[in-house]
């Protein structure tokens, strides 16, 4: 189990709740996880979030892994100029 | 569009007064080539008049200087006997544009453009400068602040052009400045201008002065109770106070992109003080 | 020293953090360096674009007959040259074409191929719109009222529940923040909360938008473009003209600044379906003037800021409301306002609401760490006020609260290692910190902070023959990065930096890469660089195991030169790389370092920015006396052109507080669409820009590199309001401060004292 | 539309052209003469980058109509480097790394050489004001005043030693 927290607007779309804890080894599974329990919440993830894993931004990677230690956050997708 | 470089007055004179349909004078270029780019003016006839002899010097003429129309500025700013004698008028004919803009415009192209916040106007306003016109019916002279009526708008008839400009001899003890206000300190469009000339007796009291201010009305304008507030006294601070009063209210402004009326106003008065103090010095210097 | 994860070894370098000359340098001093709009082809024809001449109208109906009857028109293209479409790109497809209504001035709405530009200009006249002209809203308050103009009748707010019933201008609302507010509010001694304002700015590269389009009648199609990211173009215009991405090839031509203008595509779809109409090239430029009225400048703002401190300045809550417009379109980056733009400090409790709102301007695009620098204007603001009110030295304020390793960010996550506290440090230890001020002046202190991100990447290194090497990028080089890039190369390699050529590859020539943006490009291409230098070593030692009979893992490189690894591998003499490549064909072919990665953990760059300026008060002239940047750049690969960006940031910021704004008539046009009234910085406006590189490794990169290209242009604006706030006394809580909103101040202070 | 036949002198040679009245010198430098190292940054006459001498005097060629160039001497930055051998300026605009993107360098060149030639030892302040007509986004302008008053020092010591 890890501990997912969503950060910003994507609670409006989980009912309000902004922790998880899901069955995940890497941020595909959390996303696939998360998408599941809340499909309201699906067409955002699957458009592209960023994920902070200790405080590290990863915008595309469904292979990094993720344990019980970490802090996982939810974040909108970033761009640049 | 045609394009004409005659080689004498008469001949430019004979194609603008034949003309159909828009034909406009090409000095400088700098605010007419800006006008064809946007297509804001597309003139059938464009007479450049850089290949005309007589417009294109700069000469001393009975203890003054006359400017030809196609004389760009940057000749203007390195002619060491009109920086001497006008500093004023030079300082503002060097404030327009760029160092490439120097290049290429000229004081009588500034003028007859007409625009309200031209800088070289009130400065050659404030000098008392006269403008030689050409036309159809022989030659005229006009004082410089005549030329423009209006924004964009000319008190030249059809088949007239300026030739142009006498900036007069003065007597000792004189001096002039031009001052404007642009957000940057280069590359602006006056947000106000104001020029001063004044002449001092001996005992050092304000004989005569001219006060002229740019981009606060239709047009540059002459501010008469503001020169009449410095003449007859020897610039002391209440006398400059007037001075600055007397700039604001002659100011007739609104607003823009570029200002407000009340900045406008309130830094004319700014302006007009501390152009009238450079003048001061400069005549006292003399 | 940065710690190299890759090897685990403390390393010393020889070439990066010098400054050697950039590979570009010859052509761009001598005028021959291709830009977007110095391209030619065989029967090019020019491409010119109808525009809306209406901030909001109807699009009745579009004649074209007597425009494509003019001899020398070739194509005439509109809406119905694009097929519509349901997904993320319609907002784009609609930006770049009209399609039923015009949502700005400026609003492309047809567009002609001509065999000269005169003949094209004619035809744009002789295409008649029969417009129906709208109620029009550009301000972002107006915008947010129950009855202003909608721009969409679909657009329903997003992030609100329950999901509002009607249409709006507000896309999103978003939220942000962790604990209590109220209850941290209600700890504080002090609390300050003030309203604040900025106008939109251009990011005003001098390079205007510029293509060459050529579509052919077997569906085959190339494009020279001047764009941060010409993957991007390739794929988006391949989608809105129904085209295989496999069939658009796309070159990037030289790029003449962006600042993130052009992450995004505007002539250039139309350019091809003009070309592919025509059957010939189409060559399209912006004007400036469309450069201002349509492409894609930043939002303007409204925002009200709440700070609460205890006496000795520790932050107890920050309450944040934003409002941000972003053109016609969704998309106004006020997430970024809301995460990046509160991100210096450690804040106990926070929270951040924004909107996302629609006016009839163009859809903003991203401008250098889009969306911080307007929130970082009234945190820094607000902050300042606290310093002053309690006495508190702005910098040690600063320090008390600054986000630093193991804090909580605003947006969330804790952070890693971050170099705020080392700026602020620096910038305390300079000499300008401590020069006296006179009568009329002021200093301003104000921090910034920008994520930096990743992203796709895909790098290839060739060796050539004679032992050099050829580098190929996928990422657009806006500012000297080719060079850093070969630095990186020889280093890794241990061989002249002369003897590394870096280029721009074009879309057919290399994989995939991300845009040039988010201060990517040194960290992610250059992370893609030594990878693919080290692919290549590792080929390298192959090769010469190979001849020397011995196994691969007994040989190393070191300075450019395979090496048996020790005594017992054999007494072999070291192979240069030159004889490496000499032999290349005779001991397997050619060698080459290829890498490909999606590039993560940029590490996020904090920099301090301290400013004196003197304030005319007669006429509220700002003149800007000192400037200092002190900026985190983990490992500055090119100092020079490290300190290049701190310094072309500080002064777009410098303009945008000063200067640069949108100004928009009654009539919903653009008042200033040219470099005359859009007041960038000239060079006597200016004094030198001081800067201080600061270096905090980031752990995510082998030689410990940040992006440093956005941080720079947060704190500008705070800074230079702080130092006219102190220079006047009066608190400054509207961008641009120009000389007649500082003078309007000063007077309203006067009769406030008079009165 | 009738052209216009044009003998003018570009960075030393002798040029004939035919040009239509209203194109500037800019497009015909850029569009009929493959003279692309003057730039349009504006077409205004606002931003420098189309910076070119005519007859010795520094001009944005965007406002220059072609046909003027009648019998002048145009110089544009492809006539700045002798041969293989930089002008001492385009070096020092190297060291300094007084560019970015590059896309004003032509037009700031061009200047600077104006304005050394008229005045050898410039003030910083002389220098920012000669150059307000030339506008960089990326650098602040910092290296580019260094490396203007670097070749500036450069040229007068050259001058010193022959």
């Amino acid at each position: 189990m890890v501990r997912v927290k969503l950060g910003g607007t994507l609670k409006t779309w989980a009912g309000g709740q902004t922790e998880f804890d899901v069955e995940a080894t890497n941020i595909r599974e959390v996303l696939d996880r998360l998408g599941e329990a809340h499909p309201r919440l699906k067409p955002l993830l699957e458009k592209g979030v960023a994920v902070a894993i200790d405080g590290e931004i990863y915008r595309n990677a469904w292979f990094q892994p993720v344990t019980p230690a970490n802090e996982i956050y939810l974040l909108p997708m970033l761009a640049g100029g | 569009m045609q394009y004409e470089a005659p080689a004498t007055i008469d001949a430019a004179v004979g194609l603008l007064s034949k003309a159909q349909g828009l034909a406009r004078v090409l000095a400088g270029g700098t605010d007419l080539l800006v006008q064809l780019k946007s297509g804001t003016l597309e003139p059938d006839l464009v007479i450049d008049i850089k290949r005309i002899p007589e417009m294109t010097k700069l000469v001393a003429e009975n203890g003054g200087f006359r400017i030809g129309a196609a004389v760009p500025c940057a000749v203007l700013g390195e002619n060491a006997a009109v920086r001497k004698l006008w500093p004023g008028v030079v300082e503002a004919a060097n404030l327009i544009g760029s160092t490439q803009i120097q290049g290429r415009a000229t004081v009588v192209g500034n003028l007859c453009n007409a625009s309200p916040a031209a800088d070289s106007v009130p400065a050659m306003m404030a000098a008392n400068a006269i403008a030689t016109v050409a036309g159809p019916n022989g030659k005229r002279e006009v004082p410089v602040g005549d030329i423009a009526t209006a924004p964009g708008k000319t008190s030249l008839a059809k088949g007239e052009i300026v030739t142009s400009v006498f900036l007069p001899s003065r007597p000792a003890h004189s001096g002039d400045a031009y001052l404007r206000f642009i957000p940057r300190t280069e590359m602006d469009i006056a947000v106000v201008g104001v020029g001063v000339s004044l002449t001092l007796g001996d005992d050092g009291v304000c004989k005569a002065a001219r006060v002229a201010l740019g981009a606060v009305a239709a047009r540059a304008l002459l501010a008469e109770d503001a020169a009449k507030a410095i003449v007859g006294t020897k610039l002391d601070e209440k006398a400059l106070a007037k001075l600055a009063e007397a700039a604001s209210a002659a100011c007739r402004p609104i607003d823009d992109k570029r200002g407000t009326k009340e900045f406008r106003i309130k830094v004319a008065g700014v302006l007009a003080r501390r152009a009238a103090e450079k003048a001061l010095e400069r005549a006292r210097g003399k | 020293m940065p710690l190299d994860p890759a090897t685990q070894k403390i390393r010393a370098f020889d070439q990066v953090g010098t400054r050697p000359l950039r590979p570009d340098g010859l052509d761009k001093v001598t005028g021959r360096a291709r830009f977007g709009a110095d391209a030619t082809a065989p029967g090019m024809l020019v491409g010119r674009i109808l525009r809306s001449p209406h901030a909001h109208a109807r699009i009745r109906s579009i004649d074209a007959t007597k425009a494509e009857a003019l001899p020398g028109v070739k194509a005439v293209v509109t809406s119905k040259d694009f097929a519509d479409r349901s997904d993320d790109l319609r907002d784009i497809l609609v930006n770049i074409m009209a399609r039923g209504k015009a949502l700005y001035e400026g609003h492309t709405v047809a567009a002609v191929a001509a065999t000269s530009a005169s003949v094209a200009r004619k035809a744009l006249k002789l295409i008649k719109v029969d417009y129906e002209v709208l109620p029009h809203v550009t301000d972002v308050d107006l915008a947010m009222e129950p009855d202003a103009p909608l721009l969409h009748d679909d657009l329903i707010t997003s992030g609100v529940e329950p999901v509002p019933t009607k249409p709006s201008n507000i896309a999103r609302k978003i939220e942000f923040g962790h604990g209590d507010v109220d209850k941290g509010f209600a700890e504080a001694d002090l609390v300050v909360e003030r309203e604040f304002k900025t106008e939109a700015t251009h990011q005003g590269y001098i390079e205007p938008h510029a293509c060459l389009a050529s579509v052919g009648s077997d569906g085959q199609g190339e494009l020279w473009v001047c764009t941060q990211g010409h993957y991007m173009v390739r794929d988006v215009c391949a989608q809105l003209l129904g085209m295989d991405v496999s069939k658009l090839r796309v070159t990037a031509s030289e790029i003449g600044g962006g600042f993130g203008g052009k992450t995004t595509v505007f002539i250039e779809p139309v350019a091809l379906a003009l070309s592919r109409k025509a059957g010939r090239p189409v060559k399209v430029v912006m004007t400036r003037d469309e450069v201002f009225r349509a492409s894609g400048p930043t939002s303007s703002t409204s925002m009200r800021m709440k700070i609460g401190v205890k006496k000795d300045g520790r932050i107890t809550a920050l309450d944040a409301l934003l409002k941000y417009q972003g053109g016609a379109f969704a998309g106004a980056p006020v997430d970024y306002g809301g995460m990046a733009g509160v991100a210096c400090y450690d804040y106990p409790n926070i929270r951040v609401v924004g909107y996302d709102v629609v006016t009839n301007r163009p859809k903003q695009a991203a401008y250098r760490a889009p969306g911080a620098p307007m929130t970082a204007f009234a945190v820094e603001s607000v902050i300042a006020e606290i310093a002053d009110t309690l006495k508190l030295d702005p910098i040690e304020m600063r320090l008390k609260n600054a986000a630093k390793e193991g804090t909580k960010s605003a947006y969330g996550p804790t952070f890693g290692p971050v170099g705020l506290v080392e700026t602020l440090k620096a910038a305390k230890a300079h000499p300008n910190y401590k020069v006296k001020l006179g009568k009329n002046q002021g200093r301003g202190i104000a921090s910034g902070f920008w994520f930096n991100f990743g992203g796709q990447t895909c790098v290839s290194l060739n060796l050539n023959i004679d032992g050099t090497l050829a580098l190929a990028v996928g990422t657009p080089d806006i500012g000297g990065s080719r060079a850093s890039m070969c630095l990186m190369a020889a280093e890794e390699l241990g061989i002249p930096y002369e003897n590394v050529r870096a280029i721009i590859a074009d879309t057919s020539s290399l994989g995939y890469n991300d845009v040039t943006d988010g201060s990517r490009v040194t960290f992610a291409s250059g992370m893609a660089t030594i990878h693919a230098a080290r692919d290549a070593i590792k080929k390298l030692c192959g090769r010469a195991a190979k001849v020397w009979g011995i196994p691969e893992e007994a040989v190393v490189w070191e300075k450019g030169f395979a090496k048996p690894s020790g005594a017992n591998a054999g007494n072999f003499e070291p192979m240069s790389l030159k004889e490496l490549a000499a032999n290349a064909a005779k001991t397997g072919g050619p060698i080459a370092g290829h890498y490909e990665y999606n590039a993560e953990n940029a590490g996020p760059s904090f920099a301090t920015h301290v400013v004196d300026v003197e304030v005319d008060p007669e006429t509220g002239f700002t003149k800007v006396l000192r400037y200092l940047v002190c900026q985190d750049a983990g490992k500055a690969v090119h100092p020079s052109y490290v300190e290049g960006q701190f310094q072309g940031g500080a002064v777009q910021g410098i303009g945008w507080a000063l200067n640069e704004e949108y100004i928009y008539g009654a009539d919903g046009r653009l008042q200033n669409a040219g470099f005359l009234d859009y007041r960038i910085p000239v060079a006597s406006d200016l004094p030198m820009i001081d800067t201080a590189i600061v270096e905090v490794p980031n752990p995510g990169h082998p030689y410990g590199v940040r992006g440093v290209g956005e941080t720079s242009i947060v704190p500008p604006m705070a800074a230079v309001s702080n130092a006219v706030s102190h220079a006047v006394g009066i608190r400054l809580t509207e961008s641009p401060m120009s000389p007649p909103r500082i003078l309007k101040a000063l007077g309203e202070q006067a009769a406030r004292k008079a009165g | 539309m009738a052209g216009t036949h044009v003998k003018t002198t570009i960075n030393g040679d002798s040029v004939e052209y035919v040009c239509e009245a209203d194109e500037t010198l800019l497009d015909v430098l850029r569009n009929r003469l493959a003279l692309t190292g003057a730039k349009e940054g504006c077409g205004t006459g606002d931003c420098g980058a189309c910076s070119v001498t005519v007859d010795g005097r520094l001009v944005c060629s965007c406002l220059v109509l072609g046909v003027e160039a009648e019998g002048r001497n145009v110089a544009t930055i492809e006539g700045l480097a002798q041969g293989e051998h930089l002008h001492p300026l385009q070096r020092k605009f190297l060291e300094h790394a007084a560019l970015q993107c590059g896309i004003c360098t032509p037009g700031f060149l061009v200047a600077a050489k104006a304005l050394l030639e008229k005045n050898p030892d410039p003030s910083e302040h002389e220098i920012r004001f000669w150059l307000a007509g030339n506008l960089c986004r990326c650098t602040g302008y910092d290296k580019i005043v260094r490396a203007v008053q670097d070749a500036a020092a450069e040229m007068r010591g050259g001058r010193h030693a022959a």
